[in-house]
């Protein structure tokens, strides 16, 4: 087709009628390419326009050549989960244009580089042709420069061809390269020719346009890596140890960011931390564990195969009774899996980690504010029960950029738990009491502990993996070991006044309950909405740290069916939720699904109606 | 604490660095290395609050619990040592450290992790209690029974012994030495060297175990260790505060070594004259040894003033254990102006 | 107390009533001090009688110097299950004697070495002392084995008292040390003398006395982890890995001694089988399923440590299919534990092993006749399946001697499952088919494999544990990915008629269910026909599977309620039951109790009649 | 198989050799070793079929689906092949197995599980792509990167690279060598002289990562590599049935090592005469370099014969995984025998 008239067709349907803020698009490219920063540019640039949007990176594990996709969604009412199909596609990769048709919307818009050949465009598509090379040979950029700059040629007819502010794109390149001038003039340039180019050759067909909306006051742009980091650093974090592992890295590598920012000594420049690049994952939790015997406020970040490696050794932590945080970020397992697909499929693993009896509190944050907000708040748990504390995210949750609230600052003084110093100890001995590191002198299961260094005579104390009493003589005797364990169990489960409650939401006559957790909030928030309009209403409650509180309990009991949305094969959490409430065992009904994409609104409807016709 | 027996420069008596009753067997090489670990502390007026203790596990690893009982200790997992010491070095870098492990805890299970805290030179005493067989589990062969070696139930090992001295020259340990159970003497010398070294410092123990392992013929026993041993070179330790031993050596017949806290080991030297500064010369003899199968023991290599695994931290003078959340939690206008930063 | 004259007293309500071949000794040592033996001598003496027994050690996790009990009860009726309280304790440690007169039954018996001295004599036990050293000494033994022989005093005395055969005995002695003359002798000659001293020294005022019984013709005595590795043996087992670790390290060690008499090449003497002791649990499941996957029926024991530090190599296993058989010799943790104790705390830890939508056949044997039957047809299913399997037995079924009925002969060929070799690709190909690694051609869930060594050109494959399709070629389709793993559930649910089905006993109008598995249920036996004593018959199902097969269902839906008895802190099988079949859940009542010792008929009834009163 | 293209002696073309497409970055130093593998394969002419491929983790770990299609391969877990390839060899000890592993995979989390395999000494051609870096995670950096090197998002590296010769060698490996994948010539004829060993050859390829390592002075990088390298002596291979290169050399500037299958390494006399039989000049050879900062590349340490981990075990003729059930079940009346003795 030619380039300079665009083949045009009219779509009945869609004829006029104007699509405003609310649709999706997909940029297909190759991975290494550097889409990344004309992508982010796209979505920046939108959120500064006011519109609610979310941006998904759906990448290949490898590092250069292989096919990639950037989908941005805008959404004036604020839905930000993924949708199924596109309303716009802009393909830059001739390898996978064909299976990108296939996902188009009736009446959809196909952006491509005019030098792909494409056979068989459907019918019922408008398409763009791009002319890439032309005019990265125009602006003359280095060849070494040139697949990278490509990029901004679709920014920039894009960004025209649904009318958005250019001013604010400009504004935003600015920012994305810290106002370096170079590189900002020589993007904007390509940027600027090829709008140009748009507005003397494109003439515009389609029904998809943006308009500006009123400021997002109080949202931010944010990874949940990101968060997570920034939480346990506004948490005190004084000791990570890690290993490298998608999707998690960048949690530990963010907190390598930005810890000499937040956390040197105003005065002296010191560190108040220390981050060690562990050997492996067994050396990771190891190093973390000692620390947070040590008293400080340890963590480590890693993905299902990590937590694995790290079963024994946790359950050393929750037997010596350590505080540590571990993070979780999922991805698609059994074994290495999809390392670059989202999952929700090691909750069960979580919850019956290591041999013997164990318990671990699970934390399940649901936006990228929560991680920051359960960062912090993960230390003050775990330090005043001496456990460890999982938090479980996922993918989609930790490495896409999302618009969420802005971070609350911690509402609460750090809470360091029961630990005594040289004088606690002196003064203890003073009152003729001694201490057992092991002992529930309050009776609420929960011991005191000291820390090395308390340089008084009696504070030492010898910690062991193996039986003990309360005074950490090594014991075997039977009685010894029952009370022990009892304690342990006493001590998790009489604080869930400790753990982040659940979020309920309700609807005027709702017909069932929805239990979800985790990253697939935003899919369940649009789905109820879908279901309302089919005069379905609902309630729902999302699940926010296990031990359960009560308030699942109520919700289970208040509904003759409640469907339990996750994504993962097994249902894991209608597992765990039947296994604790066997009463209401058969009020459950398992809506699970994983193939390593995101849930989608829709798929949640229709697989909850389909149950429904039952 | 005025009391009747003798005290050292720290005002403590013998007894303050003792540990709990030893569970291990009668006749252990074990337990004269941890009463030599108390006399090493002792006798360097070290007080038993400033050390912090590690283990993994075996009858080797359960021995922290049977010297210095003011000291914190942590009897971890099998083979996890070094990861437990490192992070829990943390909290507190002021303290000494003191590993103990076995062969089966280092060689075999703990290689790795032994091999990168060594890599990063955590400033630690590492002891490994070497007697060629998992003693807690019975006596199966351990990574450093020797090839050829036949023990009852077990019959014949067919792979040749792990060198705990090689493997840590190889991974540049700072402070590598191989000592004797049957030789407190010179076990204690070593320990004191050790403690004094700014750095890991590795001590290979062969510590008979008289219940599996103590065939005439073997490595790891009595016997022979009495008979094959050749000692590389005598070593005694002069501390600051310590006249004591001065006279013993006379003038140039000795080679100082500087040690960080400013205390030297001095060498005595032998007919082979050996430098334990030359790292080839400690590939040389340990390679050496092990073919011709001596029993050689002493200081291999050490190398001062290397810097440590904290020192590559640039930490608060405050031990971290020690801080307070107004040191700890970043205040509300940093915040304020990152949230500016996610706006854009 | 004289040594001539031992104190007797007359104990109203056993007076002069004769006990016969029912009651428990209990023998009290130092461990290190070769008192197996002696007890080993006693008990196989006392089945040779025909007299019901079984002998459980309660040891330390140290090697010498510690106090350790051996128990054997003897049992007409055939209860071999622990008892709380002792009949006979002999006692040979000064330090612990005051402490096992607390576990004495009224009017039971105490030996003692007479050089103890020991206070507060309970008034209502009969005591009689036994002149150790001085027997030692008139024998003149070589003093470093004074010690040792000194346990024959007791042997000798004892056997005397309670009238043992002592023919019987001198024959259990010349089996022992295999007719090894100078050794028989000298302990022979200890036995005889101190039976001598008893019969000219001591009045038998006690009532225990044992009587020669029926033969007991088709039984054995043998502990269950010789019975596993002998199992595995007969199995076909061609390569296993392990690293020490109590109670699982027998298990290796008794194929390490089985093997080479009974899988050497009778002609060659060439080995049809290798045993490799790895560098510790990693390493032994890694090349256990290197093995696997290579076609050798391949396995590894261990303990719960050792699980956990499988966990992520067991994921690749199950995801890759690869058959391997996992012992999991269970003990006392979390952590460390309790090394020497029993338990079966490692049930959910085994249900969700690694990370991700993960699944595994377990095996639940009961006694050590079905650790061989089970370990021979863990190959099958595995190979069957292409799947790992996992055992799980405990440290009282594996390391303790019991009596049991005798292995019987694998009653059904070898199945090696679906194997594809050079002719049989050949095969395929001259049919124009192209094999494709996971691809489900029959149906059932099960693909084809091939083994490294097939040297047709088509056989190869590249195993991997990322996502991949049918034909083992990398993928990360939403859909491929989906597709597999749903055929990974097929695989193992749709199969059950390969899993050991449940053994169901029934009682008429059986008030309600009671639901156990492996060790207990000796212990669950007696306390049924305690319960039934009571006039409350019930009906009893033991698992011997996970996947439930549908008895389970079943049987749950046949009472009100079912009580779950089991040996750890957190009614694990229960909690797996009240998963799978969650219309039950309100009918389980979770009996679940762990100290490290094995559960007595008594502790059972008294807390199922405690629960009933509810 | 008459095809217009040159065969090898196995009657194979080089085609046949080739794998899948790699998905590797365009330059990436694992991809051109994957070339030579299959240049070595073809021209020792050793069949697909009669070898077979493991790997762990990591782009390095990858590269086994880019060569031998024809032969199994196994892409295991990160840093665990050394277990599954001990293991899968077992299924037919008549296989020739290669190993390809990255420094990551290898020198920090599979260190424990390297060190045992080489003192085991499995006959496999283990190959340690090394690239200083964990390229797939996006270029943190491995134990091998070298103290002080800087990459841009990862500041400064405190400690010292491992060796993984130096790791071979301590653990007494029978082959050891290094090359640098920019140098096909010689990565060629090491796979070759590797392929011939009858025990664990450990080669340790240089191997850039051109996205993430590849700064100027860095010592994984081509350019540092290409300046750097002082080749140790240039080798080349004869196999029985190949008279090619027996004209370049000249008699008596040769010395030769002969090899298990009778082949033999020539290696050429440099003006230092290096000796490969000799493990302490080895170890000063490859201490040396590290000292200097050499790049020394070439056959460190060759030591033949040595019984492999095989040789150790006594098996039947038959490969393992081709026996039957006649022969892998013990007969009823065995049963019968043992009953008899747990009724005594
Ligand atoms: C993960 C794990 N595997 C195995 C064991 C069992 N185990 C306890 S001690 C030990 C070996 C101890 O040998 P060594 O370190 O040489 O100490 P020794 O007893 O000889 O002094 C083993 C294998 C364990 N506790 N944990
Ligand atoms: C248990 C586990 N931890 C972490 C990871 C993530 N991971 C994948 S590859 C890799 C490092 C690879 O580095 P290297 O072995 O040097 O190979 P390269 O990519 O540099 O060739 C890591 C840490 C993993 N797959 N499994
Ligand atoms: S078994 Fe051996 S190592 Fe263990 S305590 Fe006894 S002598 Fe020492
Ligand atoms: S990232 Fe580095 S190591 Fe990985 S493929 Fe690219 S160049 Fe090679
Ligand atoms: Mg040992
Ligand atoms: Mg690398």
């Amino acid at each position: 087709m030619s380039q300079k008239q665009p083949a045009t067709k009219e779509i009945p349907q869609k004829a006029g009628k104007k699509i405003v803020n609310d649709f999706c698009m997909t940029f297909s490219t190759i991975n290494g390419s550097g889409s990344a920063t004309a992508n982010s540019i796209l979505l920046r640039s939108l959120f500064r326009m006011g519109i609610p949007v979310n941006g998904k990176n759906i990448f290949p594990s490898n590092i250069q050549g292989l096919p990639t996709w950037y989908s941005i969604r805008l959404s004036k009412k604020g839905y930000l989960a993924r949708v199924e199909k596109d309303d716009i596609v802009v393909a830059m990769n001739p390898a996978t244009i064909a299976s990108e048709m296939q996902f188009m919307v009736t009446g959809a818009v196909l952006f491509y580089a005019d030098d792909i050949k494409i056979e068989g465009v459907r019918e019922d598509i408008i398409t763009y042709p791009m002319p890439v090379r032309k005019l990265i040979k125009e602006a003359d950029v280095p060849p070494n420069l040139r697949d990278y700059v490509a990029n901004m040629v679709y920014v920039g007819i894009v960004a025209h061809m649904i009318g958005m502010d250019m001013d604010t794109v400009y504004k935003t390149l600015d920012y994305n390269f810290k106002g370096n001038k170079k590189a900002v003039d020589s993007n904007w340039k390509i940027i600027e020719a090829a709008a140009k180019w748009a507005s003397e050759n494109l003439v515009k067909s389609d029904p998809y346009n943006v308009e500006k909306m009123p400021e997002l006051k109080d949202y931010i742009m944010v990874d949940g890596n990101t968060a997570s980091a920034l939480g346990s650093i506004y948490g005190g974090l004084q000791f990570t140890a890690w290993y490298p592992i998608t999707p998690a890295s960048s949690l530990a590598e963010s907190a390598i960011e930005y810890l000499p920012q937040l956390r040197n000594d105003p005065e002296t420049g010191k560190a108040t931390y220390a981050v060690v690049q562990a050997e492996d994952e067994l050396a990771a939790i190891g190093m973390a564990i000692g620390a947070g015997w040590a008293g400080l406020r340890s963590m480590t970040s890693t993905s299902g195969p990590g937590i694995s490696l790290m079963s024994e050794y946790l359950g050393l932590a929750y037997f010596t009774e350590v505080p540590v945080v571990v993070w979780n970020v999922q991805r698609v397992g059994p074994s290495t899996g999809l390392p670059t697909r989202t999952a929700q499929g090691d909750l069960t693993q979580a919850a019956f980690l290591s041999h013997g009896d164990t318990q671990f509190v699970i934390l399940l944050p649901g936006c990228a504010s929560e991680c920051f907000e359960f960062g912090w708040k993960a230390f003050d748990i775990a330090e005043r029960l001496q456990t460890p504390v999982m938090i479980l995210t996922d993918l989609d949750l930790g490495m896409n950029t999302h618009m969420v609230k802005t971070f609350k600052y911690p509402n609460k003084p750090m809470d360091r738990g029961k630990v005594l110093w040289e004088e606690d100890i002196q003064k203890l001995v003073d009152e003729g009491k001694i201490w057992g590191r092991y002992a529930d002198v309050d009776g609420d299961g929960i011991p005191y502990r000291t820390l090395p260094g308390n340089r008084n005579t009696r504070a030492a104390y010898f910690a062991r993996g193996t039986g003990h009493d309360e005074m950490t003589r090594y014991s075997e005797d039977p009685a010894v070991w029952e009370h022990g364990m009892d304690r342990l169990k006493k001590k998790i489960s009489s604080h869930k006044e400790l753990y982040p409650r659940p979020e309920i939401q309700k609807m005027d006559g709702a017909k069932f309950g929805i239990i979800a957790y985790g990253s697939t909030g935003t899919a369940i928030d649009e789905a109820r909405d879908l279901l309302a309009a089919r005069d379905i209403p609902t309630d729902y409650l999302r699940v926010r740290s296990i031990p359960f509180n009560d308030e699942v309990c109520d919700f289970l009991h208040a509904y003759d069916r409640t469907y339990v949305v996750e994504m993962n094969r097994d249902g894991q959490m209608r597992q765990l939720l039947a296994m604790d409430y066997s009463d209401c065992g058969s009020r459950m009904v398992s809506v699970a699904h994983t193939d390593g994409m995101p849930l989608s609104a829709e798929w949640i409807v229709n697989s909850i109606l389909k149950l429904e016709e039952k | 604490m005025a009391t009747q027996t003798q005290v050292n420069l720290a005002g403590l008596t013998r007894n303050e660095y003792k540990g709990s009753a030893s569970t291990l067997c009668q006749g252990c090489g074990h337990n004269s290395i941890s009463n030599q670990i108390v006399a090493a502390l002792y006798e360097l007026n070290i007080v038993p609050e400033n050390v912090v203790k590690f283990s993994g596990i075996g009858c080797s690893s359960k021995s922290p619990a049977y010297f210095l009982n003011r000291s914190f200790g942590f009897n971890g997992l099998h083979g996890r040592m070094s990861s437990l010491a490192t992070g829990g070095m943390f909290g507190d870098v002021t303290l000494k450290a003191v590993g103990v492990s076995g062969d089966g805890d280092t060689a075999s299970i703990g290689m790795g992790g032994f091999k990168h805290m060594v890599r990063r030179n955590v400033p630690i005493v590492y002891i490994v209690e070497n007697n060629g067989v998992y003693g807690l589990t019975k006596g199966q062969f351990s990574a450093t029974a020797e090839k050829g070696l036949e023990l009852k139930h077990r019959g014949r090992n067919a792979f040749g012994p792990v060198d705990i001295c090689m493997e840590a020259l190889a991974s540049n340990a700072t402070f590598v030495a191989r000592t004797f159970a049957g030789d407190p003497k010179q076990v204690k010398e070593i320990l004191k060297a050790a403690f004094s070294h700014n750095g890991i410092a590795v001590i290979d123990i062969i510590s008979p175990c008289v219940t599996f392992h103590n065939k005439e013929d073997s490595f790891h026993s009595y016997t022979w260790g009495k008979a094959n041993e050749s000692p590389l070179h005598d070593i005694s330790y002069v501390a600051p505060r310590d006249e004591i031993f001065i006279e013993d050596y006379e003038e140039g017949t000795t080679q100082e070594v500087t040690l960080h806290d400013g205390a030297t080991v001095v060498l005595k030297k032998l007919e082979k004259e050996y430098d334990p500064c030359n790292i080839y010369e400690a590939f040389r003899a340990i390679e050496e040894a092990e073919q011709n199968h001596w029993l050689l023991t002493g200081i291999f290599y050490i190398e001062p003033g290397v810097p440590t695994l904290f020192d590559s931290y640039n930490l608060v003078e405050k031990p971290l254990n020690r801080l307070t959340e107004a040191e700890l939690r970043p205040s509300k206008e940093s915040l304020d102006k990152l949230t500016k930063h996610f706006k854009l």
